[in-house]
């Protein structure tokens, strides 16, 4: 393969997964925070694919796959939540959905 | 010459890919944090398609940049105004706890991947012209991975009820 | 012929799942007719396997039949199979004969009884339990009937179970089978264990080759579950009590099902007893102090059914007595014409029973003959079978076992033939002293209070004149010296170890039956005199409290248990047990107000600590690597 | 057999061309087509029958002042119709119109771009196409085009479904999901339109509510919302919208020709070469029809109505279909 070899792909996808995370970590918009998750998601998948690329076998972008489909689930229910907190004039602000606190 | 061209839209797809990914954690406002995140999926996608992976790409765009955000978008204009919410704030401490755990994963990734860099990882597999078609991942799904592709299918299953129960407006609150 | 044996065998469960499962769907008589009916038809069924077998050659009559196989455990396999040979089918005929005349009798005795279904559907499973038990083609099967029997009993015994007394006997009775179960089932594990089969005919091919120590245990154990299931000494405390029962099922248990069991088990493991002459002896020598201090507490009981029950406890120990000595053809001989007059007996007293509206004090009876002339006949022709007066069906059967002792031999024949003696004194005395205090002498106040009610339906009185016939002409399928068809059929499975010559049998026979005319002179001389039996006061008392044996089981076990068991609950149960319990609850509650602190309930707080815990991961990983 | 890179450049020149040209003739004709069903004449000033009027159009909507509401977010504002226009105009390169021909010793490919996955490329634009009507309606912050553009939204994530299950079908007939392909499985056989007879339909009807053209033309439906996502757009913004919708009507007819009606192949015999794009051409002209003739005489289905129908008929029946489908093929 001509071009950047896997490792740079796997640089790509770590600082993808760091600006995730703090995103995560960071962030308290909910519906930031699910994009967040997203992007670390896709982080992960860039890995798989390009690790399936190093040793040619499919398996990782079967299972990238199976990700983007579980991802895709998440989303909905994530907004589903959303959306009903919305509806109950619930604040948007995941600092303040603490009624699980110790 | 064609190594360099790969090597120009690699570079291009992976700036345009960490500086959308940056953008969608930075906006303040969460639509263009979307908008940003498509921009983000797209430029993976050209990073797929570089890895051979072109039904993955193209699934990609379909699935992710085509339904799920197209869904997220609707919600925010559902939400209008009220999906504003304040940049970051709470406990300084988490504030810096988070930054120095992000900042140390980071480091670790690379150096776990330079420890590994002078074993293979500049040398893939050979492939062919299959490697990542359609009709090639399909078999594996449903032989090899069969049962991931039954759990996953069960999953999207539940958050598709789970989706209308949480989207459905009781009676009771409906007349308030 | 298999195939009569099998529906001997499952005819009476069909009845007694037809009947639980149609609920109150069906009526009451139609659950007494579907229970009288599938029994019968095991009788049916009985006679078919009987007939077949009759035809075969003498020395081929046995035939092991197996359904599937029910359990499997590597080289170990037991299956659900039945063993069909001479003396299963003695006990077919007899078990769903005299059974089905008894569940016959109970639909007139038992009408209009709350819970008529309930009773009809523990028959048939009182029926069905004991046929396996019979049919069973291996230790495991009989065992499970052996258990079925017991719970079977136990329902029946405690079927008025708003009677705190009935409870009380079903509880006791299923208790002292459960002393005998278990050391049964130690027997077949034991079995297992050494022969690693449990079908008869393996086990019995392999008894030659165990150990005397071995074989000695394993008698031991099946001797332990035949005394506690034929109510012998020691374990025969039961039995009285389980006369709480109805009548009927107090007829069943001591006529065709349960107590024979006992005796069935010592012929049919009698190469195991052989094998263990020191066990087959004891068996025969706790028969005959059965049979003693059985007729001796009989002679001061007041209840018509107790002093029946007495009796049958005093016949069980005769025909222990025989399959101790090895006479395994009278044994059962006297097994079957015990069933006869036994039945008819309970069967009789429930009539009286049945006509004083639930009476059973004989104080209260008296001049009854009568009121019930045709009970009256019935119960002395039953009498005059139990003291084994010629030519009744108990004359002839007694009396070879009487015979077989003296041709035994030995101080331990004698002795026993002594003891057989004075029994047939005692069962004459308090078989006379129930018969005259039930139906002479003056009217008793229950029998001037119930004046005129006759004599009962007629389901109950035909199984009753069946009986009584039976009592009359039952002893004579064997006559020493002239034929004995049914002891040389019984022989086929059990060859005797004693044979005792005809002319041996009549002198002995005189002697027992002067023996018996003695006792019925003392009960008639007693009752002209308008005195008991026993006259002793000190005697009395003993008697009456049955020898001290409850409650010397009471000072033996329940007490000492009692005690170590209130001693735990004040040391251990209350200071360890609770008080830990306690410490568990409010340490919990305390860990958990420290755990619940780290709950914050910021999402971003959980995200960061699973962050911080990849990081450490990642430092461990790699660091091991 | 290998294609040279200019070819395929002056090819994506053409056909972008000639859509454009297309596009422009379509709206004359819907006009006049629907002007003799409503007993009108339809444009008749511009040139002989007025045939000069698409131009006349152009040069109307170009001479128009470019403003934006001041509310309005700029750069998202002037993204939306461009996004709209790119996407639609995309399709094109992936659908076969020609078997190929030899000009002068180059080979011409008888379709832009052959994919393997050019159906799920088709899908893929397919989908992107909504963000062009979301942004136009959120950023002109206006509550007509934002109600116009979630209507958008919500009709199309829900008939993309059916549209996409609708054609599985034919994929699963063909065994391949190249156009090219799918194509040359129809040549000198029935044409999927035939089994896939049920397929056709969920993908007309789908294929109408995607491109919102009545009777589901919510999301600008004139009488509630004035105009839906593009009220607030004005000269060649609002051209560029209108051309994406057209095109977007051209590219789904086009894609339904390749899929369901044999493609560039003639009814059970094909002539010369040259006769493909012909045949190709004449299949879509009757679909067009189709289409207008359905924007007359259909009313417009309430927005309740549009979301029980896609989901509780329209995918049912998609997803049975696509079921049977399987099953027969792998039996047979």
């Amino acid at each position: 393969m001509s071009g950047p070899g896997v490792g740079w792909y796997l640089i790509v996808a770590a600082l993808l997964f760091g600006t995730g995370a703090l995103g995560v970590m960071l962030r308290r918009s909910p519906l930031i925070v699910l994009l967040s998750l997203e992007i670390m998601l896709n982080a992960a998948n860039l890995t798989l694919i390009a690790f399936a690329r190093q040793h040619g076998s499919l398996d990782g972008q079967v299972f990238a796959l199976v990700v983007m489909g579980v991802a895709a689930a998440e989303v909905a229910i994530g907004l589903g939540l959303i959306v009903a907190m919305a509806r109950r004039r619930l604040p948007l602000d995941v600092d303040q959905a603490s009624a699980l606190r110790g | 010459m064609a190594g360099f061209l790969v090597w120009v839209i690699w570079f291009a797809a992976a700036a345009a890919c960490l500086g959308t990914g940056v953008a969608v954690v930075s906006f303040a406002n969460p639509f263009y944090s979307a908008l940003s995140l498509i921009g983000n999926l797209a430029s993976l996608a050209v990073l797929y398609l570089l890895l051979s992976a072109e039904f993955l790409a193209a699934a990609q765009v379909l699935v992710y940049a085509g339904s799920v955000m197209v869904m997220f978008l609707f919600v925010l204009a559902y939400l209008g105004g009220r999906a504003d919410a304040p940049w970051a704030g709470g406990p300084p401490l988490l504030r810096t706890a988070a930054i120095v755990a992000a900042v140390a994963l980071l480091v670790e990734i690379v150096v776990v991947l330079g420890l590994a860099w002078g074993d293979n990882l500049s040398d893939p597999a050979e492939v062919t012209g299959a490697f990542g078609s359609p009709a090639a991942i399909g078999e594996l799904l449903v032989t090899d991975h069969l049962l991931a592709f039954e759990i996953t299918s069960i999953v999207l299953l539940v958050a598709a009820v789970g989706g209308v129960v949480l989207g459905t407006t009781r009676e009771k609150e409906a007349t308030e | 012929m298999t195939y009569g044996a099998w529906i001997c065998l499952l005819s009476p469960l069909a009845g007694a799942l037809a009947i639980t499962l149609a609920g109150e769907r069906i009526s009451r008589r139609a659950a007494g007719w579907i229970s009288t009916l599938t029994t019968f038809a095991a009788f049916g069924g009985a006679l078919v396997a009987f007939g077949a077998l009759w035809a075969r050659d003498h020395g081929d009559r046995q035939e092991l039949s197996t359904a599937y196989t029910w359990l499997s455990v590597g080289d170990f396999e037991v299956g659900m199979e039945i063993l069909v040979d001479p003396l299963a089918s003695v006990m077919m005929l007899v078990v769903s004969g005299v059974g089905g005349l008894i569940v016959w009798y109970s639909m007139g005795y038992m009408a209009g009884d709350d819970e008529e279904r309930r009773f009809f559907a523990y028959m048939s499973l009182f029926v069905f339990s004991m046929l396996l038990l019979v049919q069973a083609g291996n230790f495991l099967l009989l065992l499970a009937g052996w258990g079925l029997v017991g719970l079977a009993s136990y329902l029946l015994i405690g079927f008025w179970h708003h009677r705190a007394e009935a409870v009380a006997a079903a509880k006791k009775a299923f208790v002292m089978n459960a002393i005998g179960d278990a050391t049964f089932m130690l027997a077949a594990v034991l079995l297992v264990w050494e022969t690693g089969t449990l079908e008869y005919l393996g086990v019995f091919e392999e008894v030659g080759g165990l150990s005397d120590t071995t074989v000695t245990l394993v008698a031991l154990g099946l001797l332990g579950g035949a005394v506690a299931k034929s109510a012998q000494v020691p374990l025969h405390t039961w039995l009285p009590d389980a006369m709480e029962g109805p009548t009927p099922v107090s007829a069943l248990i001591h006529a065709a099902t349960m107590v024979t069991a006992g005796v069935y088990l010592l012929v049919r493991a009698h190469p195991i007893f052989e094998a263990a002459v020191e066990v087959q002896q004891l068996a025969a020598i706790l028969g005959a102090v059965t049979l003693l201090v059985a007729g001796v507490i009989a002679l001061v009981q007041w209840d018509i059914k107790r002093v029946i029950a007495y009796s049958t406890m005093s016949q069980i120990g005769y025909m222990f007595l025989g399959a101790g000595i090895g006479a395994y053809g009278f044994a059962i001989f006297h097994l079957l014409t015990h069933a006869f007059f036994k039945a008819l007996l309970f069967l009789a007293a429930g009539v009286v029973i049945h006509h004083l509206a639930d009476e059973q004090d004989i104080r209260r009876m008296g001049g009854l003959k009568d009121e019930l002339p045709r009970t009256h006949v019935a119960f002395l022709i039953g009498t005059l079978a139990l003291v084994g007066i010629p030519p009744f069906a108990g004359f002839w059967s007694k009396d070879a076992i009487l015979a077989a002792t003296v041709e035994s031999g030995g101080a331990l024949g004698w002795t026993l033939f002594l003891a057989g003696l004075a029994g047939t004194v005692l069962t004459g005395a308090y078989a006379f002293r129930l018969y005259f205090a039930v139906f002479h002498g003056p009217r008793g106040e229950a029998a001037a209070a119930h004046a005129g009610h006759g004599e009962g339906p007629r389901s109950m009185l035909v199984p009753v004149g069946a009986l009584a016939g039976l009592s009359v002409v039952g002893g004579l399928v064997s006559i020493p010296g002239v034929w004995h068809p049914f002891t040389s059929w019984v022989d086929e499975t059990g060859e005797p170890l004693v044979e005792p010559v005809a002319s041996l049998e009549y002198l002995v026979s005189a002697i027992a039956v002067a023996l018996g005319l003695v006792g019925v002179w003392l009960a008639r001389r007693a009752f002209l005199a308008d005195r008991q039996l026993v006259t002793s006061p000190e005697a009395w008392r003993v008697l009456e409290h049955k020898l001290y044996f409850d409650e010397l089981y009471d000072a033996l076990f329940y007490r000492p248990a009692e005690a170590i068991s209130a001693g735990l609950l004040h040391n251990v149960e209350e200071p360890v047990v609770e008080r830990s319990l306690d410490e568990i609850g409010s340490g919990t509650i305390q860990a958990g107000g420290g755990v619940a602190r780290l709950q914050s309930g910021l999402l971003r707080s959980y995200a960061v600590a699973v962050a911080v815990a990849v990081v450490v991961l990642v430092v461990v990983f790699v660091a091991v690597r | 057999m290998q294609v040279e890179w200019w070819v395929s450049v002056i090819q994506a020149f053409v056909v972008i061309n000639l859509v454009m040209a297309t596009f422009a003739y379509l709206t004359l004709a819907e006009r006049k087509v629907m002007a003799r069903m409503q007993l009108r004449y339809g444009p008749n000033r511009a040139g002989p029958y007025g045939l000069l009027q698409p131009i006349a159009d152009l040069l109307k909507l170009l001479h128009k002042e470019s403003f934006v509401p001041t509310a309005a977010v700029d750069r998202l504002y002037l993204l939306g119709p461009f996004l709209a226009a790119f996407t639609a105009l995309v399709t094109f390169s992936v659908i076969p119109y020609g078997p190929g021909w030899e000009v002068g010793g180059v080979y011409v490919p008888g379709v832009v771009a052959d994919l393997d996955i050019a159906l799920v490329l088709v899908f893929a634009i397919g989908s992107l196409g909504a963000y062009g009507f979301i942004l136009g309606g959120w950023a002109s912050d206006s509550k007509y085009a934002l109600l116009g553009s979630m209507r958008t939204c919500a009709q199309l994530v829900s008939y993309e479904i059916s549209l996409a299950l609708s054609v599985i079908g034919v994929v699963l007939m063909a065994g391949t999901l190249s156009l090219t392909e799918i194509v040359a499985a129809q040549a000198g056989t029935w044409w999927f339109a035939a089994p896939q007879l049920v397929g056709l339909v969920v993908f007309l009807i789908a294929g109408t509510a995607e491109t919102s053209r009545a009777p589901f033309d919510l999301p600008e439906a004139e009488q509630e919302l004035v105009a839906g996502y593009h009220t607030e757009y004005g000269g060649m913004r609002f051209g560029l919208y209108s051309m994406s919708e057209y095109i977007h009507l051209i590219s789904l007819s086009a894609l339904c020709v390749t899929l369901f009606l044999g493609g560039w192949h003639g009814p059970g015999f094909d002539g010369p070469s040259w006769t493909g794009p012909i045949w190709f051409v004449a299949k879509l002209a009757v679909l067009l029809y189709l289409f207008i003739w359905m924007r007359t005489t259909l009313p417009r289905l309430r927005y309740d109505q549009l979301m029980r129908f896609g989901w509780k008929v329209l995918l049912p029946v998609a997803v049975l279909n696509a079921a049977v489908t399987g099953i027969l093929v792998v039996w047979l």
